[in-house]
């Protein structure tokens, strides 16, 4: 397949699956139990009068029917308009250009550091002994298993109150950045350790490796040439879904290191029945996936031509 | 799987089954008793994890708790590969273009973040030990289809499968005797892998106050009310975490024994 | 002995983990001479050769390593790292694993110049080119830019051989360069080392055939067990052969050797002279203008044949030939475009599944790698239940008798029953896949390259084998083969694939003497033969 | 600020004040959606426009409400007419001036339905107009006497802001409020922080003769928003924030030895209490009723809980609400009576479990638990009477909501039992607490009454004491109408409604605070 050919279907099934999520965000609001019109209103626990919401609904279009609802909320998603928060009063688009760079940063930073971490954890177990190499794949596992919310508060105690090396809180600084990155990123590391471990072993095990070796080639040079990319096809394929598991761990960490974030809006948006705010946070992960996916596909198409589309 | 492996994790899983079915044995007493005057008591003799700030004796709770941590991550990932089952099969084996659908759906699936996926099914069933299960397996599914549907595509056109077509088999021998059986065995090395994950999941949701109620002995809402006393009990949350992690290494490790790649998930 | 000695090694031992794989040998490989190490599957002749390198893996202890006039025992990695690929290079055994399939093969070659040389970026894309084209690739510039999975098997042995090239080295280890070629690429890669001996270099070749390296070679050292059991010059061993084993070796070639006389020193005692039944009726299998396409590519254009009962139809052909898909539709497995097949007078495609089921015991299949075709949760007695009772059980139990019939009839001990097909040797799994095969008592059995993963003593057990059952049971075989030799022993009658069309069909031996086509002359002036 | 001293355990006493430097501020509750404490009106904000806006009343050291934006106040003697004089030289800090007319256009924006206010929309609920008499003189219309008006109006939820700024759209509104604070809104970064810069043209109200200036010292107030309990803590001992709120009984408990400061400043109004829903089965007996209050033990557990920064309650108000009435007596634990009561009840049987069943129904309570309302000691304090009550036969459902399921399952009556803080300044909390009036709901489900008390005679006393212009009369008044409310057994108090704050060593001045006992950081000064 040429590379138009391949943006072309990209970009046909990223809209294809933006409408699908779209549509299933819809339905599932619909699901949930309780007035949106209250939620408009400031909640539940409001004084709001019978007119008042009467109001709120007719101007959210409340009161129309369930797929004349649907269809003016596609056209609005077609015009790029995610509406007006109902807990904050702000345009949604707004909101999430506010919060968004911070998630991004984060994200963006944390898979920096889980690869960087895999990519030496990895290297060095194929140097190191079968004892020091099985203690290694133990700790991935671990790693892999520890909850990020755990983690955080153990990485607060111990960084922030015990030793005072690092600030708990988002300041502003880098330094502040440290251990949320950390929280996030160690998990992921674990995960792609394993995965690069595996394939790297395999890699540096095989003929093509032993070829190079016959060439005259040094270890190193072997892991440079050879080794890297082959730890790398397996991990940039879980890209996708580690970026998506990255934000869904922000709302943990955003919350524990009480960051501003997409994370936290969302899980506010959540509780505060904020429908617009929650679409628009889906859509957008949504969209943030398919991008970072497609990127990671390019790689994987760079690195490795020949490979099969999945 | 070598010999040893396989005896270390029929211990290990012995070990949970025995916590999870009988935990009696292992901590005779009862998790939900409280006594005030005992409360955070340093782990010691007395209380080998210390107590809570109820006076609860936290071994006995993370004992008891394996039933809860563990029944939530077996249902849940019993209910998502269930339904990946299904939808990665009929995907596989269907034509074309009813496969591309169920593809773009699993696709859109994935693409919602995993919590958000869970906290919109929260938001609709109200927080609690069901709805996780729900949530966590709901959540999980897209990912095992995807991977059932490759699975059973691969076999589909395996040399295995056209040896039996040139032995004369029918399409439902092949199926029962083969296509089944050889995509069932690389799964359960994935559920065992998933139940870890669905651990943590289901914990991260108590958490965050959308699954167990406490003072149900469940590892993450033992967690979250530890959090609060982090500074001051830090055993509290020291060894449910613990238990988590346990849970989740073993079932890794019994994974990868049974030849489960992370790949996979 | 006029000719320098560039490596010279004495008292050679390699062990794994204590089980020893290579057991006190020595051997020289002199500038300008072919030095041919022959022997079975497992005897140890790719870990001699990666001892040469300091690549062995396992522990080494030598009495003498000399390269180059310089003693290279206790050499330490850096050291070695200036010898390989430098003064010593080698061509691996596995072409098709032997490339990272992530990088262009340009790349892959000039890693070795610039690890070593002094050349700048362009002067290294040249010697790459060059290299390339005295190898005989087409387009080198354009392949220097493809990564392994984009080319031809032909083409990867071909990058593999200049890699080790590239470097001027002194001595080129070619370890089975040649296995999975087809005759013409064969020639083609012999011809490559010849220059490289033709040019003073050393040469260590490594085979399990004889007869390919009887063209080349000019001193022989015959492996068995991780000894070498016989050495010397190459018109002596191959002449005057001292050691048993090294004439059951050269009795295993089947070139030359008459239909039905055994290969294998086991099938030594001459078989009762028992001439195959003789069937009337229909042909067993016949086809008719058989055509398939993928895209524009016609893979399979008109290809008619008739198998009589009782004899067997050679297939021959190069790689790529059309020779797999034509098996695939005799089976039923792809749909013609056009054209049809029929068993035993019967229509047998184009037909729907259900209308042939029938049929089908009567039409059994053996593949290049029996391993895929097994189900891997069945050990050997459940894949014989399996295919006895039809499907309906893997329990050996009710078939107990019938299973150890087909075991033996396949020469292989009921003592494997329990075990998984993984861990069977090369030769036993395609036993097994033949007595699972001969299990619903077929007519026709279509052999789609049965023994080229084996070697020659092996080999030659395998088809002696085959033999034997259609002698007793007057089975049919469509043999498909990419080795003249082996088709030239097994076949009644030949047809001559190329591009998709049978070009020449015919007698097997007028064919092999007096071929009517220029593709057949070709291939057959390349084919390697020992008689 | 005002000037309401809470019991602050300062060491500031004698510390040379300085001016300058920027305080953060890091607050436990969620950040709210609107910075105008009209919008809704929750204690979360109450704390941060304490620093922006000023009300017209206010209360002193003794309880007493003084006037504060206002000078005098005078009410007519059918009490339908409240006249309210504004003090001189005022200014917004959009430079309006502070005149009658702001008076009329807040109660208006209160009154607005799109305002959606809920305290202070209660809080006026019996102002019908507001008539600018002279530029400084409002005269407020009442649809009956309401001696709480000025309670109502010492409360954060009904400052005054500019009307100049009120006309603004909501949206703008709620990012900046104008009033007349030692603060101003400098900018709002979402999720992140408020910053709060001073006020240079503050004027304080009552004179105060310890202070020279009379602006702020501090440059500014970096108020920030870190939900979990462990970090705040955590970021206040490094160091990165100034003060906190909502600090938990265990971390206020060594505060001291940590070398921090604490503010404990209890909110006004009702105590902490739960209330038991006696508009249905099984506590529309008094018995059952009872039953569950001598079961459960809140003595032991308060002081383990709350490491005795909590003291018990036994009153349905504050105990900075001086005509609060407490009887211990009725609240002693007593298992045996409370077996002996539930028998007499007909709850004789128990089940497998142990839990008590009448004609096949099991005696199960449904206990809705508000995460954002109560504290986790609060929450393990529901655990342990859920233990307790166990042990006579109750069977006690906690569930833990978040603040929109939790409202939605009061307005269903999916209730026995809840627990419900609410603040309000003075006993005429009692009236929205348990006056019949109360359990009609709003239109959003919503009703005050959680207790479902409906009693003719409380609503009489009730009614009457918040027309009695009498003291002793009004005093008497809410001592019956408290009775009547504990002798029933609806309400099981608690204790106060915790409101602590701890402060690092270089943070002085932290003691005033508003007529809810928000803290106003107008004194308060940085170590530089
Ligand atoms: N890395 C290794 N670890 C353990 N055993 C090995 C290793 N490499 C080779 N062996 C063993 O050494 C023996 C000789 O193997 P070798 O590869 O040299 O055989 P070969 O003669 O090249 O066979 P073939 O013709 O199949 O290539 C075999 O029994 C093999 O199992
Ligand atoms: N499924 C397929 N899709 C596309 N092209 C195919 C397919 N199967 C075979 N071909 C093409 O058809 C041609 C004939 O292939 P076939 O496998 O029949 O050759 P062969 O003679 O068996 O070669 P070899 O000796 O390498 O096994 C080749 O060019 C091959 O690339
Ligand atoms: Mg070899
Ligand atoms: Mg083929």
């Amino acid at each position: 397949m040429g590379t138009v050919a391949w943006a072309g279907r990209k970009i046909g099934g990223a809209l294809v699956v933006l409408w699908l999520v779209a549509t299933a965000i819809f339905i599932a609001i619909r699901l949930i139990p309780g007035d949106p019109a209250e939620a408009i209103m400031g909640g539940p626990g409001s004084q709001a009068s019978a007119e008042a919401l009467a109001a709120a609904r007719a101007e959210y279009a409340l009161d129309q029917p369930l797929f004349a609802q649907y269809l003016l909320y596609l056209g609005k998603l077609l015009a790029l308009d995610f509406g007006t928060s109902y807990s904050l009063k702000q345009p949604v688009a707004q909101v999430m250009g506010e919060v968004l760079p911070n998630t991004l940063w984060l994200s963006l930073l944390a898979l920096a550091a889980a690869w960087l971490m895999a990519l030496c954890f990895a290297a060095a177990a194929t140097r190191s002994s079968r004892f020091a190499s099985q203690l290694g794949s133990l700790m991935e596992i671990i790693a892999a298993a520890v909850p990020h919310f755990w983690l955080g508060a153990v990485l607060i105690m111990l960084f922030s109150s015990a030793l005072g090396w690092l600030p708990a809180v988002d300041n502003g600084s880098a330094q502040g950045l440290v251990l949320p990155v950390l929280t996030l990123a160690l998990p992921l590391a674990g995960f792609l350790t394993q995965l690069m471990r595996d394939s790297l072993g395999e890699a540096m095990g095989s003929q093509f490796a032993l070829a190079a070796r016959a060439r005259g080639e040094s270890r190193l040079k072997l892991f440079w040439r050879h080794g890297l990319r082959h730890a790398a096809l397996p991990a940039l394929g879980l890209t996708g879904w580690a970026f998506s598991s990255l934000l869904s761990g922000a709302v943990v960490v955003e919350a524990i290191f009480a960051r501003p974030g997409l994370g936290r809006s969302l899980l506010s948006a959540v509780l505060a029945r904020d429908i617009p705010m929650v679409t628009g946070i889906a859509l957008f992960s949504a969209l943030v996936y398919i991008v970072v996916m497609a990127l990671a596909e390019g790689l994987e198409r760079l690195i490795n031509p020949a490979g099969g589309q999945r | 799987m070598s010999r040893t492996a396989k005896i270390l994790s029929a211990i290990v899983i012995g070990l949970w089954l025995l916590m999870a079915l009988a935990p009696s044995v292992l901590a005779p007493g009862d998790p939900l008793a409280i006594n005030p005057v005992q409360a955070f008591q340093k782990p010691g003799a007395a209380h080998f994890f210390g107590t809570d700030e109820s006076g609860r004796d936290i071994y006995t709770r993370v004992i008891h708790g394996a039933s809860d941590s563990l029944s939530i991550g077996l249902a849940a990932t019993a209910l998502g590969m269930g339904l990946a089952i299904i939808l990665g099969t009929v995907a596989a084996l269907s034509p074309r273009w009813i496969d591309d659908i169920i593809l773009r759906v699993l696709e859109a699936l994935y693409a919602i973040p995993s919590l958000l996926m869970a906290l919109l099914i929260i938001a609709f069933t109200g927080p609690g030990v069901g709805p996780a299960i729900v949530a966590v397996g709901l959540s999980t599914a897209p990912g095992y289809a995807r991977l059932v549907r490759s699975q059973i595509r691969s076999l589909k056109n395996s040399e295995m499968l056209e040896a039996a077509t040139v032995l004369g088999r029918g399409s439902w021998l092949k199926v029962r005797n083969h296509l089944v059986p050889n995509a069932l065995k690389p799964l359960l090395a994935l559920v065992t892998l998933g139940i870890g994950q669905a651990v943590i999941w289901a914990a991260a949701l108590s958490f965050l106050g959308l699954g167990a109620a406490p003072p149900a002995p469940e590892w993450g809402a033992m967690l979250s009310a530890g959090r609060t006393y982090l500074h001051l009990a830090w055993w509290m949350s020291l060894f449910p975490g613990l238990a988590i992690v346990a849970v989740a290494v073993s079932a890794t490790l019994i994974g990868r024994a049974l030849g489960g790649k992370v790949k996979s998930l | 002995m006029s000719e320098q000695e560039l490596i010279t090694v004495k008292d050679l031992s390699v062990s794994f983990n204590g089980a020893p794989a290579v057991k006190n040998i020595s051997l020289a490989i002199r500038a300008g001479r072919v030095l041919a190490l022959v022997g079975e599957s497992g005897s140890g002749k790719s870990v001699t050769a990666r001892s040469l390198l300091g690549l062995s893996g396992g522990s080494v202890s030598a009495g003498e390593l000399t390269i180059c006039g310089r003693d290279a025992l206790g050499l330490d990695d850096r050291a070695w790292q200036k010898i390989r690929g430098n003064s010593i290079s080698m061509i691996l055994q596995d072409a098709l694993m032997a490339l990272d399939p992530l990088r262009p093969v340009g790349r892959e070659i000039a890693d070795g110049l610039k690890d070593h040389g002094s050349l700048s970026k362009p002067e290294r894309e040249q010697r790459v080119h060059e290299v390339l084209t005295s190898v005989g690739m087409p387009e080198p510039g354009l392949r220097a830019k493809q990564r392994s999975p984009e080319l031809s098997g032909g083409m990867r042995q071909r990058a593999l051989i200049a890699q080790a090239l590239a470097g001027n080295p002194q001595v080129v280890i070619a370890d089975e360069a040649t296995t999975a070629l087809d005759s013409a690429l064969t020639a083609l890669v012999l011809s490559q080392l010849r220059k490289l001996k033709e040019q003073g270099r050393g040469v260590l070749m490594i085979s399990h055939d004889l007869a390919q390296v009887a063209h080349l070679a000019d001193d022989i050292a015959v492996m068995r067990h991780g000894e070498i059991v016989e050495a010397g010059p190459a018109e002596q061993v191959l002449n005057h052969p001292q050691h048993d084993y090294t004439r059951k070796l050269l009795q295993a070639v089947p070139s030359g050797v008459p239909r039905f006389a055994p290969l294998s020193a086991a099938g030594a005692v001459p078989p009762p002279v028992l001439a195959p039944k003789i069937i009337a009726g229909p042909p067993a299998l016949s086809a008719n203008n058989l055509s398939k396409s993928f895209g524009k590519h016609a893979a399979v254009d008109a290809v008619s044949f008739e198998l009589p009962r009782g004899k067997t139809l050679g297939i021959v052909g190069e790689s790529g030939s059309g020779k797999t898909t034509t098996a695939r539709m005799v089976l039923g497995l792809q749909k013609p475009d056009s054209g049809t097949v029929d068993l035993l007078g019967e229509r047998f495609a184009p037909l729907a599944e259900g209308q042939r089921r029938k049929l089908r015991e009567q039409m059994g299949a053996i593949y290049q790698n029996p391993l895929g075709s097994f189900d891997p949760r069945y050990s050997v007695g459940q894949l014989l239940a399996d295919a006895l009772s039809g499907g309906k059980t893997k329990r050996t139990a009710g078939y107990r008798n019938e299973v150890a019939g087909l075991l033996e009839q396949v020469e292989l001990s009921t003592s494997l029953l329990p075990r998984s097909p993984r861990e069977l040797s090369g030769g036993q799994r395609q036993r097994l896949a033949i007595a699972r095969a001969l299990a619903p008592r077929p007519s026709v059995l279509v052999l789609d390259e049965p023994v080229s993963a084996l070697d020659v003593s092996i080999q030659a057990t395998v088809l002696d084998l085959l033999d034997r059952i259609q002698r007793e049971t007057g089975t049919s075989y469509l043999f498909i083969s990419h080795d003249l030799s082996v088709i030239e022993h097994m076949s009644d009658t030949v047809a001559v694939m190329h591009q998709g069309k049978i070009i020449e069909q015919g007698d097997t031996a007028s064919i092999f003497a007096s071929p009517q086509q220029e593709y057949t002359r070709m291939l057959l002036s390349a084919m390697p033969r020992l008689r | 600020g005002c000037s309401t001293t809470g019991s602050s355990d300062s060491t500031a006493q004698g510390k040379e004040p300085v001016t300058g430097g920027t305080m953060v501020y890091a607050s436990g509750d969620a950040e709210p959606s609107c910075l105008d404490p009209h919008v809704g009106g929750n204690y979360p904000q109450a704390l941060v426009a304490s620093q922006y806006l000023e009300s017209l009343f206010t209360k002193d050291a003794n309880g007493e409400i003084i006037p504060w934006l206002a000078e005098s106040t005078e009410v007519s003697k059918d009490g339908l007419t409240r006249t309210i004089k504004l003090r001189e030289g005022i200014k917004f800090t959009d430079g309006t001036k502070l005149t009658a007319n702001a008076i009329k256009a807040n109660v208006k924006h209160l009154k607005d339905p799109n305002t959606a206010s809920s305290t202070g929309y209660l809080a006026v609920g019996k102002v019908v107009s507001v008539e600018a008499k002279d530029e400084l003189t409002a005269v407020l219309k009442l649809s009956a006497p309401d001696n709480a008006l000025l309670e109502s109006l010492a409360m954060p939820w009904t400052a005054i802001e500019s009307p100049k700024a009120l006309e603004r759209d909501q949206a703008t509104n709620c990012a900046a409020p104008v009033g007349t604070g030692p603060f101003k809104v400098e900018s709002w970064e979402h999720q992140k922080a408020v910053n709060l810069v001073r006020n240079d043209g503050y004027v304080l109200p009552v004179a105060d003769e310890k202070r020279t200036s009379s602006t702020a010292y501090l440059d500014g107030i970096t108020w920030r928003f870190i939900p979990e309990a462990a970090t705040r803590y955590a970021a206040l001992q490094s160091g990165e924030v100034d003060v906190i709120d909502n600090a938990q009984p265990d971390t206020i408990a060594s505060a001291s030895d940590a070398g921090l400061g604490h503010l404990d400043a209890p909110r006004p109004g009702a105590s902490n209490r739960i209330e038991l829903n006696s508009s249905k089965a099984p506590f529309d007996d008094q018995r059952v009723r009872e039953a569950f209050i001598r079961a459960v033990d809140a003595n032991t557990g308060v002081s383990a809980l709350f490491f005795g920064t909590a003291k018990r309650s036994n009153s349905l108000l504050s105990s900075v609400e001086p005509l609060g009435y407490s009887d211990e007596s009725l609240f002693t634990t007593d298992t045996a009576k409370a077996n002996q009561l539930l028998d007499d009840a007909g709850w004789s049987e128990r089940d497998a479990q142990g839990y008590r069943v009448k004609n096949d129904k099991r005696l199960s309570l449904a206990f809705p638990v508000s995460t954002n309302q109560s504290v986790p000691a609060e929450q393990s304090l529901f655990e342990q009477f859920q233990a307790q009550a166990k042990a006579v036969g109750f069977e006690v459902k906690i569930d833990l909501l978040d603040l929109s399921s939790w409202y939605g399952a009061l307005a269903k009556h999916e209730y026995n039992l809840v627990s419900a803080p609410y603040t309000k300044v003075g006993p005429s909390v009692l009236r929205v607490l348990y006056h019949s009036d109360s359990t009609v709901p709003a239109p959003s489900g919503y009703f005050a009454n959680n207790a479902q008390v409906k009693n003719k005679k409380l609503d009489q006393l009730l009614n009457k004491a918040e027309e009695t212009e009498d003291g002793a009369q009004r005093a008497s008044l809410y001592e019956q109408a408290q009775k009547i409310v504990l002798e029933g057994y609806y309400v099981l108090p608690l204790y106060d409604q915790q409101n602590h704050f701890l402060y690092g060593k270089n943070v002085h001045g932290v003691e005033t605070t508003t007529a809810v006992s928000s803290p106003i950081y107008f004194d308060t000064f940085l170590d530089q």
